[in-house]
């Protein structure tokens, strides 16, 4: 048996790595994986509660989260093409367009 | 049986992600993130969520990161391999995230996260009849939901098309 | 009929989508035909719930159609509210909506926005019975804004025209002033009730504190003031005249700015929870009244006369529900809708008519002038228009703003009877004039023009004489006797008993409620009120035969003789200009001080810190006389090192802004780690 | 505890083993049946009718020197292989061969079954980049192209006969088939199913990111020796992979006709043979679809037949059941 705090333990630890990756890298890639590294970090809370509680509906909001990460590693693909194909930049801080 | 099994998940989620946040190569990364995903079904099925254990693998691995290898593979990614890879702010933020998780282990160890523990309502094993839950759920009570879900994808879809779409000159 | 409801805004909303996609490609010419068709069929749903309301049964009915917002405690539901304080709003608001589209088919025939105008004007019917029918503050607030955004389209309908663009940005900065404080005032509500809905608001109104009440109704009325033109408010009303004139008659004088008075008057059982509101609302009311009525005495252009009598009139229904009766707010709103209407759409007229003189004289009084013989109806509906503004019985204006001057003696405001009363007698004298300068004398207007003078289409002159008969007999049938009449018993269940609520402190609060419990003040004081209000109508009046028929040079005498005084409200008190020199400007000032730090920090704390450096080498200079070099070095190190952190402050990178997050959630922890 | 582990990786073990068996000879079995069809022998000379052919192969490719671009990515090169293999010997840990002989059961079989498939995809990109190569890239890319298209309609063409099943268990699956076999009630969804599984297994006239005339031999162009022998295991394996899928889910699995007492493995191997004999069949016959062909079918014919397939099946169990 799996007690409850190993699983938000390790989401904890997941989320934390994730949240690392986005803050200190520059490759905007690597910054969208970090993303979902966060997401899926929440899902493992989500699912553990599910367990815990008996109720369905962490599961439910795993999907969606899924979901929504799909969406957004979409659009932030498209993004990061474009950008790379028009300015062949991939590094987000030098992306500055909108600075000044 | 199942602590091993989750350690070894374990191990492999935080292992795997380290390193993927700290390659150089994008490739090598998305890929980790894929050891990662894996991983981390193995850990869904642990806690008795088979369905979606598989939608993991189905969904994140098979579809959001070939996703990403395809849209890697078709950027021009060998040029910033060679670039300084880290953010100025990289020492502070390992400072901060290592304390971060510090302290979240400390809140968890002492318990006071979930006050109401008393530990699972299902047993490993007794997950009831996973995919007909979850749809008897999922289509019912989150029904609204699902549908704005639905639409939410139509217009990523519609944006990551526009967006990635090359002008075309009339 | 009444479940029904939802289908009042719907017709409009349908003109929007009808017009608006497809009023350029498809619908062209048609487009007004369409945009008044759907508010008849409006205007027709209100009839049928009129209907039942007045000679059926009455009372309060919502109409539920879906929850619209649900979080937690939190609720609130799309839902209409039809009592028979929106049933008189809906009628104002259709009524006078329905005719001002017709007008507008015939006015606007042949603009190249044409299909343009009718969106907009439908959208803006939909605000406004959205406004009028919301069961809660926050449903009445979706219509606040549309009605506030639809002002600014409409004021800026002729973008091209800077001055008309430049009104409508200066009427939605100036009412986004207001809707913060109506804000705020809703969300105080929400905090003091618990409740967003009308209905539940006003049973948990009894137990607010004063103090409580007397917020709410401030930071309510400051929406009201924004809205409603009222001072300090009132700038964007004048301006607001660039709009096309249906506009005018609409918006700026029937229907959106009364939304203001609408908002005090629902929210009557809170503002007599608070009397120290209620009292501000009065003296603001009277203040304004008499402010704006001093301005339009010297004015020229003709539509500018009218907007300041807006704002004057509309200070007289603030007047109103200040001294606690709110249900002669609501009708003074409802008189003065038809008569405004009508006077508006009446220089409306005159402007059409004119539209082949030079531009700067369309609409300037000293340019017109013995237009009587050439627009007979329109000079006559214009004068009815006049006279019931004047207040001379038996036409509407009069029995309204009589109830109105009445109350405030009777409260014991009489300080508030007098500055009303002064406005009154300003309110016929500048009615006249205009009437005078515009339609009697010698004909001053251009000749080019001339020839093109023609009384207006009959598209134009139905709605005219429509509102001139409600004008006539708009305010003697409901009401009739003072203070007894039949508005009073029909606005009854929505309203809070003023007199008896606020001023119930007051001395002259008893008598009045006395008087409306007997039907009618009766007593020789308000015979004698009736005569002298009838009085300043008249004297008004002749006051301005005098000096613009009889003998045509005093006012140049007098501007002549009183030459400051004159200047002083030519230029309406310069209140633009000192709106200008205290706010504006300092906040443009402030803005480009905030703009040049910024780019300074921005650019680098390079040059930051190296004149940071420089000015504090300087200063060390002057101290190394006295003090060791040593600390010199430190006090610029330590400011070219404060200077390096605020550089990392604005870098514009958004990981840093998050990892400051990050910190904020390890600082929070950590809190609760070692609380 | 112990000897269940031992009895699971000895079941493991046997089915591993006997896969990597027929597998070999699956290439035998193409050759020699494509030789008949094109009225030639195939392999003649190793052993009786060439039966040894398999075995030599296999031991030529484990000894022939195993050849690393110099420019490629060493470790993403040599993970590729196993990366392609794996997926397709994972996925019979779940398929069933006959009422008790499985590896295991798992509640959303034959989900993961298409979950893991589709993992297959991975190692043919990492394959054609790691080769630093233009044919190996362009390979993988419409590899993966074509799966990721493909693989939805092959699940979506699943659904049908998972409504009628109402379980994702192949064995519940197989059980519900005991009367009559889905093929019957679901032909469009057995359609689309086998196209999709032509396309998923790279085969003919699906086989555009092998097409030797255009991309030299697609993503496994740099591949040698043993590694290339995984990649050549691995199609085979998922071709039997897919057609036990096929079999399970609308051919009965391992049930037959009462009449005949035959042991289900039997009845299974017999339903396998014919439907390989198909795969190859059309091997030998049909011509390669072009690229744009390929993705204009699978969209814009087989997605909305899928679906509305799917519709249809719902409405009918509404209506009768």
């Amino acid at each position: 048996m799996v007690p409850l705090s190993h699983y938000l333990a390790l989401g904890a630890i997941m989320f934390v790595i994730g949240a690392a990756g986005v803050l200190m890298r520059r490759n905007a890639i690597i910054i969208l994986m970090s993303i979902e590294l966060m997401l899926n970090a929440v899902n493992i809370t989500f699912v553990a509660f599910a367990r815990q509680w008996g109720d369905m509906a962490g599961q439910v909001f795993a999907i969606f989260v899924i979901t929504v990460a799909a969406a957004e590693a979409a659009v932030g693909l498209a993004i990061l093409i474009s950008l790379n194909r028009d300015r062949s930049i991939l590094n987000v801080d030098e992306v500055n367009l909108l600075k000044w | 049986m199942e602590l091993p099994f989750f350690y070894l998940f374990s191990a492999g989620i935080i292992g795997a992600s380290l390193l993927m946040v700290t390659r150089s190569n994008v490739i090598h990364a998305a890929l980790l993130l894929v050891l990662t995903f894996l991983f981390l079904s193995g850990v869904f099925v642990l806690a008795g969520a088979e369905f979606l254990a598989v939608v993991q693998i189905l969904l994140y691995a098979g579809g959001i990161m070939v996703l990403y290898l395809f849209s890697i593979m078709l950027m021009n990614v060998d040029v910033s391999v060679r670039l300084r890879q880290f953010q100025r702010q990289t020492f502070f933020v390992v400072l901060i995230t290592v304390i971060l998780a510090v302290e979240v282990w400390v809140v968890l160890a002492r318990g006071d996260a979930y006050p109401g523990y008393k530990g699972f309502a299902w047993a490993m094993g007794s997950t009831p009849g996973n995919v007909e839950a979850l749809g008897a759920i999922l289509y019912t009570k989150y029904l609204f939901p699902f549908e704005v879900a639905s639409v939410l994808l139509l217009a990523a879809m519609v944006g990551a098309i526009v967006l990635a779409k090359r002008t075309i000159d009339r | 009929m009444i479940e029904l409801a939802w289908l009042i805004p719907l017709f409009p909303a349908l003109g929007v989508v009808i017009n608006g996609f497809f009023g350029f490609s498809h619908t062209k010419d048609k487009a007004g035909h369409i945009a008044a068709l759907m508010i008849g069929l409006s205007f027709a749903v209100v009839l049928g719930i009129a209907y039942e309301m007045i000679f059926g049964k009455g009372g309060t009915h919502t109409v539920h159609l879906w929850n619209w917002i649900q979080a937690g405690k939190f609720s609130v539901s799309v839902a209409f509210l039809i009592d028979p304080l929106s049933t008189i709003m809906l009628l104002v608001v259709s009524g006078v909506g329905f005719l001002v589209h017709v007008y507008s088919v015939g006015y606007l025939h042949g603009d190249p926005g044409y299909p343009r105008f009718f969106t907009y004007l439908n959208l803006f019917m939909l605000s406004m019975f959205l406004l009028v029918l919301g069961n809660n503050y926050l449903l009445m607030f979706v219509g606040w804004e549309g009605v506030g955004l639809c002002s600014y389209l409409l004021i800026g309908f002729w973008y091209e025209k800077k001055s008309a663009s430049d009104a409508g940005k200066k009427a939605f900065i100036v009412n986004r002033i207001g809707d913060a404080g109506f804000l705020l005032g809703i969300f105080m509500i929400w905090v003091l009730t618990g409740s967003m809905t009308y209905t539940e608001v006003f049973h948990a109104a009894p137990g607010i504190t004063t103090a409580g009440a007397t917020a709410i109704g401030l930071l309510l009325f400051i929406g009201a003031c924004g809205k409603s033109a009222q001072i300090p408010l009132y700038v964007w009303l004048p301006d607001a005249m660039e709009g096309p004139t249906p506009v005018s008659a609409l918006i700026h004088a029937a229907t959106m700015v009364t939304a203001g008075v609408y908002m005090v008057a629902r929210t009557s059982p809170i503002y007599v929870m608070g009397p120290g509101a209620l009292e501000v609302i009065a003296i603001v009311g009277a203040l304004t009244a008499l402010f704006a009525a001093s301005i339009g005495l010297v004015q020229n252009d003709i539509k500018r006369v009218l907007a300041y009598s807006t704002v004057s009139q509309l200070g007289f229904m603030f007047m109103a529900l200040g001294v606690g009766a709110f249900a002669v707010g609501v009708f003074h709103l409802m008189t003065h809708a038809f008569f405004k209407g009508l006077l508006f759409l009446g220089s409306g007229s005159v402007i059409h008519a004119l539209h082949h003189a030079p531009v700067d004289q369309q609409q300037d009084m000293r340019y017109m002038g013995g237009l009587k013989s050439k627009m007979p109806i329109t000079y006559w509906t214009f004068v009815i228009g006049a006279v019931a503004i004047a207040g001379v019985p038996p036409l509407a204006g009069f029995w309204s703003k009589d109830e109105i001057l009445a109350n405030a003696f009777f409260t014991g405001n009489y300080f508030v009877w007098g500055m009303g009363s002064v406005a009154a007698f300003m309110t016929a004298f500048y009615m006249f004039r205009l009437i005078f300068m515009t339609f009697h004398g010698e004909m001053r207007v251009d000749h080019h023009a001339r020839e093109h003078i023609h009384e207006s289409p009959l598209s134009m002159t139905v709605p005219l004489m429509i509102l001139a008969a409600l004008s006539i007999v708009g305010g003697i049938i409901p009401g009739y006797p003072p203070e007894g009449g039949w508005i009073h018993r029909f606005l009854a269940p929505s309203l809070a008993k003023g007199a008896g609520g606020a001023h119930a402190m007051n001395e002259g609060g008893r008598l009045v409620q006395v008087a409306s419990e007997t039907g009618g003040h009766g007593g020789p004081a308000a015979t004698i009120l009736i005569v002298i209000a009838i009085l300043i109508a008249v004297g008004g009046i002749a006051l301005a035969w005098l000096m613009y028929v009889k003998n045509t040079s005093i006012p140049t005498n007098i501007a002549k003789r009183c030459s400051g005084f004159h200047k002083l409200l030519l230029n309406k008190y310069y209140i633009d200009e000192i709106y200008q020199a205290c706010i504006v400007n300092p906040i443009y000032r402030l803005m480009n001080s905030l703009w040049s730090f910024d780019a300074k920090v921005v650019d680098g704390a390079v040059n930051g810190s190296s004149l940071i450096t420089l000015v504090s080498s300087r200063v060390s200079a002057a101290f190394d006389l006295r003090t060791v070099d040593g600390a010199v070095n430190g006090v610029s190190s330590l400011l070219s090192f404060v200077s390096q952190l605020l550089k990392f402050i604005q870098s514009g990178m958004v990981q840093n802004y998050l990892f400051v997050m990050l910190l904020g959630i390890f600082v929070m922890l950590s809190a609760y780690l070692f609380r | 505890m112990i000897p269940e582990l031992i009895a699971a990786f000895l079941k493991i073990a046997m089915v591993l083993g006997v896969i990597s068996l027929v597998v070999a000879y699956l290439t035998y079995l193409e050759r020699k049946i494509i030789g008949h069809i094109q009225m030639r022998l195939g392999p003649m000379r190793v052993g009786w009718h060439g039966l040894l052919q398999p075995i030599a192969d296999g031991l030529k490719l484990f000894l022939k020197e195993d050849i690393i671009p110099a420019k490629a990515d060493k470790i993403v090169f040599v993970i590729a292989p196993i990366m392609v293999l794996a997926p397709a010997f994972v996925v019979y840990s779940v398929l069933p061969f006959d009422k008790n002989f499985y590896i295991t059961q798992v509640n959303v079989g034959l989900f993961l079954v298409l979950a893991v498939s589709s993992l297959g995809v991975f190692g043919i990109v990492m394959a054609g980049w790691a080769s630093n190569s233009k044919y190996s890239l362009l390979g993988a890319f419409r590899s993966a192209a074509q799966m990721l298209s493909y693989e939805i309609f092959l699940g979506f063409s699943l659904v049908g006969p998972l409504m009628l099943a109402g379980s994702l268990n192949f064995q519940n699956i197989v059980e519900a088939q005991a009367d009559v076999w889905f093929v019957f009630y679901q032909p469009v969804a057995f359609i689309v199913f086998f196209i999709a599984a032509l396309a998923e297994t790279n085969r003919v006239p699906f086989d555009l990111p092998e097409a030797e005339t255009e991309l030299v031999a697609g993503f496994h162009t740099e591949y040698s020796g043993m590694k290339f022998a995984f990649f050549f295991l691995a199609e085979y394996a998922s071709i039997m992979a897919i057609s036990t899928v096929c079999i399970s889910v609308f051919f009965g699995g391992w049930g037959g006709i009462d009449a005949i007492p035959l042991p289900g493995i039997v009845w299974y191997l017999l339903k396998m043979a014919v439907l390989i004999f198909v795969f190859i069949w059309i091997r030998a016959t049909l011509p390669r679809y072009r690229y744009d062909q390929l993705m204009r079918v699978g969209w814009k014919f087989m997605f909305p037949l899928a679906i509305l397939n799917i519709f249809v099946t719902g409405l009918l169990k509404l209506l009768f059941i």
